[in-house]
């Protein structure tokens, strides 16, 4: 199979080596690529969509519609991870549980359970670390400003680099942070499976749906310009606020699948203990 | 609204997934309607649009209202329209039928698997209907991941590790296509398939639009799984489950070769692909060899699903081998092909489907004395059976028909040859299996052993749907003369012999 | 020679994009274990985004973010002044699909330890054998 | 941009991708891949394309690299390659 591999790999590279000869040098400002399309974005994103950021305005505006369906990868690969992992069955496994004055550690067999609620006993992963004090607190405390640095990033996606996506995963992010230094349960009791799931499905539909609205408002789907019959704005800042509607959705569902995914799979699928 | 058939084509499937999808987490029950609504406004607004062509000629729509260039555009020509129909209505009868299966296989996780079918035939249908070549690899991720998802749901010693296979592959093949565009791009700084096309004559002999060609053609082929670069596709169709898989099986491979077919029509033109490379014999011999080893490997197989896979392999080399001999009957043979294919391997994966229902295992032992007990479904077995091999009032025949008079045309013989062979072939594999299921004596542990419970005729709402794809195999065979002459003929490029 | 030198010096990213390439897949091919076919994957989808970033890029120019002007005229946006924002957009795309690939595929290798307690593929295809 | 610090990271990224397929410890790997990850990001950065390399730090050195440490977690570390 390595040989194999090897002459695959090198038929292909040499491929690609003889056709580098016909590119344009690297950096040329004049290359077809940089001359027949683009142009016009640079040019007329200002104009158009009120939107410096010309990565954003392209990404959700004149190439939007491939973004719906980036997005909708996204969705895609967390409803896969969840169909292929999650099981809904409790395995009758042996659970831990800590008293939390004495530290005793108690082993309880089967499907015996002491009360979550319970203020003596706290549950424990079958590989338990002790409480960590410095990491529980840092992480804590830095939580909310990675959040906030989320919401800036989706923000400010049209005046600098960033947006939904990037802002998404970071949120997203704040909650594997939870996750990993605290235990899965806790984090899992913050922010329940069921309103990520919906979560998820919520975002990618704002997205589309959007896009319908400007259909129904009578123009071709996702041309945000429409949105101005309906929203006191004008037909330039109404893209504008359009790409901001659809980076929202963007964000609410990369956030959520991003929970989903790591979850599902540190957890394999059982929801109850993890990294 | 017509106007707007080509994009509420993908966006009602699009929207209601993800409903479906938020419906899983609060009324399971609503799952399985809201599905079908949406695959059914697909196959509305498919047969609307089909007509709309006819009427108009090409239709285009231009995504939030951006000019081509610019923006990312619909093109739809009769070519799209037919694919369309016939995904969309593939998706949907194999919805009705999948019902049951899925009700019974997986049901706490029944939403999500409606969530991710109705995205895998979004998927499809956006890569038939879009006119921009990025936007055709993004959709062809979404298919291709709801693909591995739904494989991997089959039975848990085997199917992860076909999924797994087919991701590895299956990456390769899409990284391998947008390598290509990438060349395209630097090359002539545009993604439109009609700009492509208009910019690309004056560089036909430049190094990069030949290496473009390549990795495009040789992505495709691995996500079509042609002969070589089949490997991953009878595993992963074999131990998918079967609402998945027969809905995989006849639409993955066909939508790549349309978008095959696509790339040498519309991007690359066949002026460059035909008269500039010459490589038109060189495939047409990689085609013979499919054929010829597709059909060879199916007569080592013991198990039916397996054996139905590499006949797929064998077929795609039929469509491949139509394309490129480069004369109009061959490629009207190709593109009818598709339309067939899709349904003849839908008629057999149901009936299969059928049979796993009640018997769960599809072994060659496990068929015995099956005519008796399910009578119904064993003959939409046939039928599908009697089309593969190309048997007179069924499609499968003429399309057979239009290629092998294209080979004789082009004066590929050996295409001819391996086309007939093949035919002989699938004749010894589908009576063998005939034989078994109506001479042979039921598996004396069929009906006995309590767990595999009785084997009888499956429910109406899995037998009507096979019923109809049989009934379509002959409908379509009929009226396959009107639909060469009125779709698929209009199509086809100018200049080619 | 020289010739030969201008043509390397001018395109080197094109040729590092190719050989990071060539890394990935030899790896998904010839590796035995899932995982690291899986990074072999992962370094041959980012192979194919550094070389999109690569077309993108204008000596002298900088990052497409545009700065506002108050009079258009002698201060109109000179395209040469900003990168070609569009591979970028691409690429963003690209890296979202490679990374819900990433994660499925990670399940499924999740999925096939459970099953066969080993990530090494010749040693799955011997116990398939065994049965 | 430098030319010298673009080489520099380009040579980073082909030590990091040959390291993370070669290493046999698959955590080990994981650590490697996000290093490669957050190197492909510096380089995009140097390129001018920010947005890319904002998305590659948040997803491929960042949630990547915690997906691929929470699969390990869950599988194995040992690898014969």
């Amino acid at each position: 199979m390595k040989k194999i591999g090897f002459i695959i790999v090198c038929l292909s590279g040499a491929l690609l080596l003889y056709a580098t000869q016909d590119f344009p040098r690297w950096g040329d400002p004049n290359s077809p690529a940089n001359t027949h399309v683009s142009p016009r974005y640079i040019q007329k994103t200002l104009e158009e969509t009120d939107v410096p950021n010309a990565v954003t305005s392209i990404l959700a505006d004149y190439r939007g519609y491939d973004t719906m369906f980036e997005t909708t990868v996204i969705f895609a690969a967390g409803m896969s991870c969840l169909i292929l992992l999650r099981v809904f069955k409790r395995k009758e496994e042996d659970r831990y549980y800590r008293h939390i004055s004495t530290g005793v550690t108690l082993r309880v067999k089967g499907e015996k359970t002491i009360p979550e609620k319970s203020k003596e006993f706290e549950r424990i992963d079958t590989i338990w670390t002790p409480y960590d004090l410095i990491i529980k607190t840092v992480s804590r405390f830095l939580v909310p400003f990675i959040q906030l640095f989320a919401l800036y990033v989706l923000a400010h996606g049209h005046e600098s680099p960033g947006g939904g996506f990037q802002g998404g995963v970071i949120f997203g992010a704040s909650f594997i942070i939870l996750a990993i230094a605290f235990d899965l349960r806790t984090a899992l009791r913050r922010f329940k499976e069921k309103t990520d799931g919906l979560l998820a499905a919520l975002g990618v539909f704002i997205y589309a749906g959007i896009g319908a609205l400007c259909l129904l408002l009578g123009g071709n789907f996702l041309n945000y310009k429409e949105l101005a019959r309906i929203f006191p704005f004008n037909k330039i800042e109404a893209r504008a606020y359009g790409i901001l509607g659809i980076e929202t959705g963007v964000f609410i569902a990369v956030m959520a699948v991003m929970v989903c995914i790591y979850v599902n799979i540190v957890s394999e699928g059982r929801h109850d203990e993890g990294l | 609204m017509s106007q707007h058939y080509p994009v509420l084509l993908v966006t009602v499937p699009l929207l209601s997934a993800f409903i479906i999808s938020g419906l899983s987490w609060v009324k399971k029950s609503l799952c399985f309607p809201v599905a079908l609504v949406a695959l059914g406004t697909s196959v509305f607004c498919a047969i609307g649009l089909l007509f709309k062509v006819l009427d108009v000629g090409v239709v285009e729509y231009h995504m939030g209202g951006w000019m081509p260039p610019w923006g990312i555009a619909y093109r739809i020509d009769l070519l799209n329209a037919l694919v369309l129909v016939a995904v969309s209505s593939v998706a949907l009868v194999n919805l009705v039928a999948a019902h049951k299966s899925v009700q019974r296989d997986f049901p706490e996780k029944k939403g999500i698997f409606y969530a991710l079918y109705v995205l895998f035939a979004m998927g499809l249908m956006g890569i038939t209907v879009t006119g921009d070549v990025f936007n055709l690899y993004v959709l062809l991720e979404i298919a291709s991941l709801t693909a591995y998802a739904l494989i991997a749901l089959g039975k848990p010693d085997r199917a992860p590790l076909a999924s797994l296979n087919y991701v590895f592959i299956g990456t390769v093949g899409a990284c391998f296509y947008l390598l290509g565009i990438g060349y395209l791009y630097i090359m002539t700084g545009s993604l439109n398939m009609a700009d492509i096309a208009s910019l690309l004559p004056p560089i036909y002999h430049s190094k990069a639009v030949l290496v473009a060609f390549i990795f495009c053609m040789v992505g495709v082929c691995i996500k079509m799984a042609f002969f070589p670069l089949h490997t991953w596709l009878p595993n992963a169709y074999t131990y998918a489950p079967n609402p998945a898989s027969s809905v995989i099986a006849p639409l993955m491979t066909k939508v790549m070769v349309y978008v095959m077919i696509r790339l040498v029509f519309s991007v690359f033109l066949p002026d460059f692909s035909f008269h500039v490379l010459h490589i038109g014999p060189a495939l047409v011999w990689l085609a013979c060899l499919a054929i010829i080893m597709g059909s060879l490997l199916a007569l080592t197989q013991r198990n039916l699903k397996k054996m139905l896979t590499y006949i797929i392999v064998s077929e795609i080399g039929y469509m491949v081998g139509g394309l490129w001999l480069g004369n109009r009957l061959g490629m009207s043979g190709a593109i009818l092909h598709i339309l067939n294919d899709a349904i003849m391997t839908l008629c057999l994966f149901l009936a299969v489907g059928n049979i796993a229902y009640k018997v769960k295992q599809v072994g060659f032992e496990d068929l015995k004395g099956l005519f008796r007990k399910m009578p119904v479904t064993m003959a939409g077995f046939v039928a599908g059976a009697l089309s593969v091999i190309g048997v007179p009032p069924t499609c499968g025949f003429f399309s057979k028909w239009y290629l092998i008079s294209g080979a004789i045309q082009a004066g590929q013989y050996g295409f001819m040859a391996a086309l007939l062979f093949s035919s002989l072939i699938n004749i010894v594999l589908f009576f063998r299996v005939i034989e078994i299921a109506y001479f042979e004596p039921m598996n004396p542990l069929h009906g006995v052993a309590p767990k595999r419970g009785i084997i009888e005729e499956v429910p109406l709402s899995m037998l009507i749907p096979l019923l109809l794809v049989a009934v379509s195999l002959i409908v379509v065979g009929i009226y396959s003369g009107t639909i060469v002459n009125h779709i698929i003929v209009p199509v086809l490029p100018k200049g080619i012999g | 020679m020289e010739a030969l030198i201008h043509h390397v010096v001018g395109k080197y990213n094109y040729w590092l994009y190719i050989i990071l390439m060539m890394i990935g897949l030899y790896a998904m091919i010839a590796k035995n274990n899932l995982i690291k076919k899986l990074v072999g994957m992962n370094i041959f989808q980012t192979a194919i985004i550094l070389f999109y970033v690569s077309i993108g890029c204008k000596k002298g120019a900088t990052i497409p973010i545009i700065e506002e002007h108050a009079g258009m005229g002698e201060h109109a946006i000179r395209v040469a002044d900003y990168i070609n924002p569009l591979p970028h957009v691409l690429m963003l795309t690209a890296i979202v699909v490679s990374v819900s690939t990433f994660g499925v595929a990670l399940a499924l290798a999740v999925k096939i330890y459970q099953q066969y307690k080993t990530l090494e593929e010749d040693e799955i295809l011997m116990r398939l054998r065994e049965k | 941009m430098i030319p010298q610090l673009d080489i520099f990271i380009l040579t980073l990224v082909i030590v990091c991708a040959i390291a993370a397929i070669s290493v046999k410890d698959l955590l080990g790997c994981a650590i490697l891949f996000g290093a490669y990850s957050f190197m492909m990001c510096l380089l995009w950065a140097i390129m001018g394309s920010v947005d890319v390399a904002f998305t590659e730090a948040s997803v491929g050195a960042g949630v990547s690299t915690v997906f691929f440490v929470a699969a390990v977690f869950r599988t194995t570390r040992r690898t014969k390659d």
